[in-house]
């Protein structure tokens, strides 16, 4: 046989062992194998093409004559060079290594792993929508400017507050743009504030936000409830706290009931509160953070509002807040005229725009589509849902695992293998790979951080019964069956359980560097010993 | 239930029962009475309780209807206005092949990759996502993606802040306007000092020295916002000349002709990777280019996959250095970022291996020569010139006879989106117009026609 | 637990066992594990529901209301009731049971699968053409008949014929279509022919569309180097043949020289040439059917011109004819008038319609798009690279399987497992399930049926060097490896070796016959025994 | 090379060596030079050399904006016309559910499912198809697939012919006449006598006999042509007097309301699946339903996937019965069909899965409402008369005081396709009109007060 292969065919070695393999082979594709899937690198044929453009009928003038010399790189940089239809296998196949929320249950706690229903999708590729230039002048994008302030009512009206601001692309940046928002109002105020105050159950990008936004955290402890005390946060309350950021639900799952009582008493000393919307799924159109005396709020719509997550992101972080904080809003602000032509406003006394353009516009018009199906009827039943499903997964795990804080919950539940772990050897990681064994994605692990080998499960209301039944059946199966073998699990997935350990200590984070397999450069923060603890702790966190 | 809600009635009943209530209402006791809505229909006018102000919910069919109409109200790029404007936002070809697989249900509704062994599609996709950007920025580790080319310069400033551990940036007025506010407002947050460096004859004119300190780096763009190209190796001796770093905002277009930034000695790119596979969008969801040095990686914000094997040996894909990310280091993290934009890199790096060695390039000279094909036109239109004498590859600027906000609607009417209206800093009337390799002679010509009709 | 079950879940007996999973459980999709998938119906809850309509604002009469009582079924038909979450996410699951040219290479001769450039079903899904009624008139149609004229002129010019009907929806339908006009114009000159010269290579639809056209099959045997021969088709020939069906290449992959000769000597005695056009991606802008003396030539859109498969359709077979035939074309036919204006017409002596309307239209679209993105130049170098490209891989493999017509060959090569089934016990069945493991589709098997253990490999113009090249190699390793175990094959996909033969005998054609799965019906043709012998044979063939 | 051919020159000719050639044209060498076509560029002007007389390739937008272009220059239901035709093609609801799920690439880019270890997804897709067909037919078996209603008829003459060994069929003159004519083009090589029933009121008026010998089946449409409802259960006396089979072309959108044909004792049933989530696409590819009973199922034309399993048991589809099929009777098999319409099957599987037990009676519902909403309108205007009285579900004729083809055409400017103009056969200027469950009040209200306009 011939030798037309590519370099890195060869780099890769005899073909027939398990690895990656060239062409157009499937065995990386679980249903054909289980094989590695070569990189597109290794796809590459130099002179080979996909791309193909318009004919523009235009003089050819040639690189030199376009660019300067001394700006001219010698040499263009190199870039996969393969066919359509190997680009389209490639990214085909992988998509066969990937779960995700339309092929079964992600019950991932606190991500609200919901279905995103098709019609949304459509909503993001309507030409009209898609292909408009945010530069456009406002009288060119009436129906761009009419779907924002819609939105934005809506939006505020679900929170219970008074204005909006739509660029935030996601809900840490939402976090980020309302302390300032707290800055803002605190400095106009006259008062110089520095601390924020967290609970210890808060998501990680509590904390950083506050940072960024120039303050300093002080963590409020949970109490036996598994809630914020009063008392707790009644000693850390004085005329240096800027205000207080809460989710409610928690990331427990539970309702902080003394909510009103903890709004006054961060009024009282002059502190604002915000509100983290990653939890808003549970308590759509029964309770509302405006009506519980937040002044700021979140919303993470690629959680509750149904914008797939995309591996990650994009999403959208919108956040709403009471009069107050209406005039530093950042801007420019899609505004409905007094004579119904929509327009951009600059709130008087704007913090500033937060975001190139005007946020995650196609994301937001994703949520518009999906608050308008849903309507004001459909949004309670949503919540009511939610909370029933996770309400009923809690009830099934009684006696499988232990449950901190067993009382009703809200959208999710958090279960802990503490029993598992010191009676079986089995850890929440462990559970958490073996369900994948079962065909669910598995919850939350190891967050929040006050809980002991944390599980955090939401099932979300677009999850059947059966299904809630069929997760809570694996998890009892496998709390049953639960023997250090688990530490093996998974071993019926595309791959095996992962060296994350190795993937930190010797840095691959390119193709090119595949070869020189660097150790991880060193004596930057966090120091050694702290940075494997970490390290570690991080497996499986959100 | 709603639409999305599968629970029948009975299932409800059954389910309520096993958890020991007897109403979807009682789910819910545990919120003080007087925070709660009420349940049910809502009052026709004027009832006492307290429900959601909101219509109840459309049909689906209704609901495409409703987007449809909202999508009609606009005048979008291509049937309705050929498009020359740019400033961040470029009208480029999107093949249907990047479109159709990127979108792929498992891209789409996945998570993060939390669980990497039921995540290597993902992963793989944005481990050769860096690969592409480390390749076009110069620069050995990019992150998995940031929101947008605006963010990613505050993740810049933060990273070179912190590194230096001095508050001061010299941002060259070439950076995009938007994106100088966005750091602006996020600068109040974390207390640096940004320093605007004025552009002369259309580049950047390096002080010698500027207030308030020595800066922790400077930032250039390349091409800068009015189209220039910067003379980047310049901004490196003048950064090294003040022991500070050096962030080139590039566009990846730009990567098609030019050198790139790292090698020209620049420590951390950013960009805008919209021109990579995304359409106009209004501006957004677009993408957040990240590139640093392995020296920097540790700052990095952000996600960072990177290869290793699985318990057998397998090569396999992960997050990694999670311990500068906010769910582990929390206040201490290199940043707040966690949702990024994952999707929109797994489609430039489709786009990016659509293109290839020899697309990226040819992309590149088609729209300089569209480019030039447009300037040469309009500037031969009688009070049209350009706004400033510098070396222009894909954009231009020029000064105008007329108020450009003016002629950008009239020129709407004559079925062109005609560029973007400058801002007052950089001079009177300016109006910047972008030509991708979507541009054809007849259009630039035609354009040019209508133009020339307008400004007279 | 609870018993939130579907009935069907309790029928499917005890979860946790291999076995159809409710809910949102994906043990069924390869990445998961190697479930089996549940049915819809399965899946289903009564009241359940996915389905959404717009608002009509109408008087809402009942069924009652609007059906006589006598017409109106007692209870409505029932179907699976699912949420638009269990949909999605079942076909999305079975979708990764699938196979399909996105994903790998699929040498499956006489298919001709290649890749289906993404660009083309664009085209198919424009709403310009796509919501277009078919009974619109032309005025309103002007854009589809353009289109259609247009490619009807391209592939006439592509095969040299002089005129074409694109009604038929695939190639049999075409070869009937072709039949009858062959019938047609020949009662026309006043002739009763009764007879159709076949080769013995020949696919089953010509044969089938013969018998369907009121002809008998005259089967001609191949000579030694697998082409028709000249002495053996004199004999047959004589006033009774009204034609000959031929394509050529022939399914050996072979191209008949003699192909002017033939054509002589059956124009010679009145009779006319068909030009089955299965094979058409061989010889596309190298050579054409008319030239070579055909009067009648249908096209596989969906193999030559890159129309998906579908999974088994929807196809096209648009037929192409000489001048003298043109006047019998089925109508009505889209046509240019003179005015540059497009209308419908129908022929003269018409054969009449033989579709409901006017064909696989969207396929047409999709297979115009690939006409003129290739173009005059494009299609020839098609034609090159698919015949390199099996002509590789018939020397890649000599050495490990039998050759049995080893000289160049067209766009598909037929090897033979003769020898390894005699020495090693391995049939051509084996290999082509070995070679799922070794993720590719397999090749054709025991087709064309002259050929003993035969595998028909067609690699295609779209498969890289590098694919072709994997391609062998896994074949030589099969062969190589071969041995009794291999009747095990596959392995480790996403089911193991299906029972056919169970399937025939114990009927089970729906959900609703699972229970009662019925013993076959016997008494009706064919007889038991030749049906247990074909039914053998069946096994794998195309 | 074309645009989708990977080869690279260095390649070609690495592969060209290892199998002796130094050229691509010697590829060809087999081919009698005479019957070549030459190679390389096509000569300018006059060239001696044979080339195909085709303008070279587009680039893909190129193709695009062709097709773009076309598409333009068509009148397509939704934004420019409002639908009321029918006559077998109906403007039904598509979910987008449907659509991305149906189309995904392992179903569009699959071969019939020959290797049934790597196709269980379309294999059981095809068999939740048939179990659908079966259920709303209420026969025992159906195929998985066939190309379209009118051919869908021509297999079952096939079927009732061999059947019963009789050459006669009676069809009732309310069979689609579009799919008689198919049937009568087929029916020239077969050789079957197609005897046509009149209409009488709108309704089959069954004879007690008719020329030529005893028929082997009677074939009805419910609905007829014009929308009427026939006597299904009358039929079958009929075919039984006469020792006949029966079989019933069914529209699947009745099935939400009428009784199926098997449960009034149809053997065969076909349809045209187009109203299951197929658009109306100029008309194809469509999708032919075709069922039958248990008795008859070794005549089944095309493909048939039935239930068994794998050698481990697992539970697993494959096609079956495959001795009906041409690859292995060859010139016995039931039918030539081979490629079929699975992928529209699919789409059809899905879409009933979408409608489920209560949607599908909705639709029937909605079409019935909108369909009596627009009779009674439309009927009111002066000169508009029923064509015939009978009752209709989804669809009616009315007879107008000027030309159909006219009213069609004026009707088109003011935002409407009017319906169809019936065939003479069904007396004089005859209108079809069909309302779907996407007509509103509205729409329907507009078309009346447009008609009359029109008819003025
Ligand atoms: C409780 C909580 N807060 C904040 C966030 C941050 O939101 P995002 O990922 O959109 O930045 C998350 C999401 O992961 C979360 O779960
Ligand atoms: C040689 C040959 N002839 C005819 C046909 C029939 O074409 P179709 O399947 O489109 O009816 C085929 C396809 O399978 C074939 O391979």
């Amino acid at each position: 046989m011939t030798d037309v292969t590519t370099d890195s065919e060869v780099a890769n070695g005899a073909s027939g062992a398990r690895g990656a393999k060239p062409g157009g082979r499937a065995t990386s594709i679980p249903l054909m194998g289980h094989d590695e899937e070569p990189t597109i690198f290794e796809l590459s044929s130099p002179g080979r093409r996909a791309w193909s453009f318009r004919t523009q009928d235009l003089p050819e003038w040639s690189a030199e004559e376009l660019v300067p010399a001394d700006q001219l790189a010698p040499a263009p940089v190199v870039l996969a060079e393969v066919s359509e239809r190997d680009l389209v296998a490639h990214y085909t196949r992988l998509s066969h290594r990937q779960y995700a929320v339309d092929l079964g249950a992600y019950p991932l706690g606190s991500c609200t792993m919901k279905y995103n229903p098709k019609v949304c999708d459509e909503a993001a590729s309507l030409p009209g929508l898609a292909d408009v230039h945010p530069a456009a002048p406002a009288h060119l994008t009436q129906g761009w400017l009419e779907l924002l302030v819609a939105l934005g009512e809506g939006l505020c009206e679900v929170t219970g507050m008074h204005d909006i601001t739509l660029q935030p692309p996601a809900g840490a940046a939402g976090e980020l743009t309302g302390l300032l928002l707290m800055r803002a109002w605190h400095e106009a105020q006259g008062r110089q504030r520095t601390k924020v105050i967290i609970p210890d159950s808060a998501h990680g990008t509590n904390p950083a936000s506050v940072t960024l936004g120039g303050y300093e955290t002080v963590t409020v402890k949970s109490d036996e409830r598994g809630c914020v005390s009063l008392a707790a946060l009644q000693e850390v309350l004085d005329e240096d706290v800027a205000g207080i950021m809460l989710t409610n639900p928690n990331t427990l799952g539970l309702f902080e009931e003394e909510i009103a009582e903890i709004a006054a008493a961060v009024h009282e000393v002059g502190g604002l509160l915000y509100y983290d919307g990653a939890n808003l799924n549970a308590i759509l159109g029964v309770t509302r953070p405006g009506d519980m005396g937040f002044d700021i709020v979140h919303m993470n719509l690629h959680k509750t509002f149904a914008v797939p997550h995309g591996g990650g992101g994009p999403g959208a972080g919108p956040v709403a807040v009471s009069p107050r904080l209406a005039p530093y809003l950042p801007g420019p602000k899609p505004v409905r005229g007094a004579d119904g032509v929509y327009g951009w406003a600059q709130p008087e006394r704007s913090i500033g725009r937060v975001h190139g353009w005007h946020g995650n516009a196609l994301a937001l018009a994703r949520a518009y589509a999906y608050l308008i199906a849903n309507g004001g009827d459909g949004l309670r039943s949503i919540a009511e849902a939610a909370v029933l499903n996770a309400n009923w997964i809690r009830h099934a795990l009684r006696g499988s695992y232990d449950i901190p804080f067993d009382r009703p919950c809200m959208h999710e539940c958090v279960v802990s293998a503490t029993t598992l772990k010191k009676t079986k050897g089995v850890k929440a990681l462990d559970v958490a790979k073996r369900l994948l064994e079962e065909g669910f994605h598995s919850p939350t692990v190891y967050f929040p951080l006050i809980v002991d080998e944390a599980l955090m499960i939401e099932p979300t209301e677009t999850e059947s019964p059966q299904t809630v039944a069929a997760l809570a059946e694996a998890l009892v199966r496998i709390a049953d069956g639960a023997s250090p073998a688990d530490a093996e699990a998974p071993r019926v997935n595309a791959v095996r359980r992962v060296d994350e350990a190795r993937a930190a200590r010797q840095l691959v984070p390119t193709f090119d560097a595949r070869q020189e397999a660097t150790p991880s450069p060193s004596p930057s923060p966090p120091s050694g010993a702290e940075q494997g603890a970490e390290e570690l702790k991080a497996v499986g966190s959100i | 239930m709603g639409h999305y809600v599968p629970h029948t009635e009975p299932e409800l009943a059954e389910m309520l029962a096993f958890v020991g209530l007897s109403s979807l209402d009682e789910l819910f006791d545990t919120i003080p009475e007087a925070l709660r809505l009420a349940a049910g229909p809502r009052p026709r006018a004027g009832g006492a309780e307290r429900h959601l102000d909101l219509a109840d919910g459309l049909s689906e069919p209704d609901t495409r209807h409703e987007l449809a109409r909202l999508a009609g109200r606009n005048a979008a790029c291509g049937p309705d206005l050929v498009c020359f404007a740019g400033g961040g936002a470029y009208d480029h070809e999107i093949p249907t092949a990047v479109t159709s697989v990127a979108f792929r249900s498992e891209y789409v509704t996945a998570y993060t990759p939390y669980q990497p062994e039921v995540a290597q599609g993902v992963l793989q996709a944005l481990f050769e996502y860096q690969t592409m950007v480390s390749r076009i920025t110069g620069l050995a580790v990019a992150n998995a993606s940031l929101y947008d080319g605006a963010t990613a310069c505050v993740e810049a400033a933060n990273l070179v802040v912190a590194a230096k551990r001095r508050p001061t940036i010299w941002l060259s007025q070439g950076l995009n306007p938007r994106w100088r506010e966005t750091m602006s407002t996020f600068a109040v947050g974390t207390g640096h000092e940004l320093v605007t460096v004025d552009l002369v004859d259309g580049r950047t004119a390096w002080p010698d020295a500027a207030g308030s300190g020595e800066p922790a780096a400077l930032f250039v763009a390349q091409p800068n916002y009015l189209g220039g190209l910067e003379d980047v190796a310049e901004a490196r001796r003048v950064a090294d000349a003040h022991g500070a770093l050096l962030v080139v905002a590039f566009d990846p277009v730009a990567a098609g002709l030019l050198h790139t930034p790292g090698s020209l000695g620049a420590d951390v790119v950013v960009g805008e990777g919209q021109p990579l596979g995304t359409p106009l969008s209004l501006g957004g969801p677009y993408l957040g280019l990240f590139a640093t040095t392995l020296e920097l990686v540790r700052r990095l914000p952000g996600r960072l996959v990177g290869e290793t094997v699985d318990a057998e040996g397998t090569r396999a894909y992960v997050t990694t250095l999670r311990t500068r990310e906010q769910d582990i280091r929390r206040e201490r993290a290199s940043s707040n970022v966690c949702t990024n934009q994952t999707l929109i890199a797994v489609v430039a790096a489709l786009q990016m291996a659509w293109l290839g060695t020899t697309g990226l390039r040819e992309l590149a000279v088609r729209c300089a020569r569209a480019t030039r094909h447009t300037r040469e036109t309009i500037l031969a239109i009688e009070g049209v010139e350009p706004l400033a004498d510098v070396a222009t590859l894909r954009e231009f600027a020029v000064r105008l006879p007329v108020e450009p906000a003016t002629v950008i609607d009239r020129m709407a009417e004559e079925g062109f989106l005609a560029g973007i209206a400058l801002e007052e800093e950089y001079g009177e009337r300016g109006l910047l117009v972008a030509a991708t390799e979507r541009r054809t002679r007849a259009e630039i010509d035609a354009y040019a026609a209508a133009l020339e009709k307008v400004v007279r």
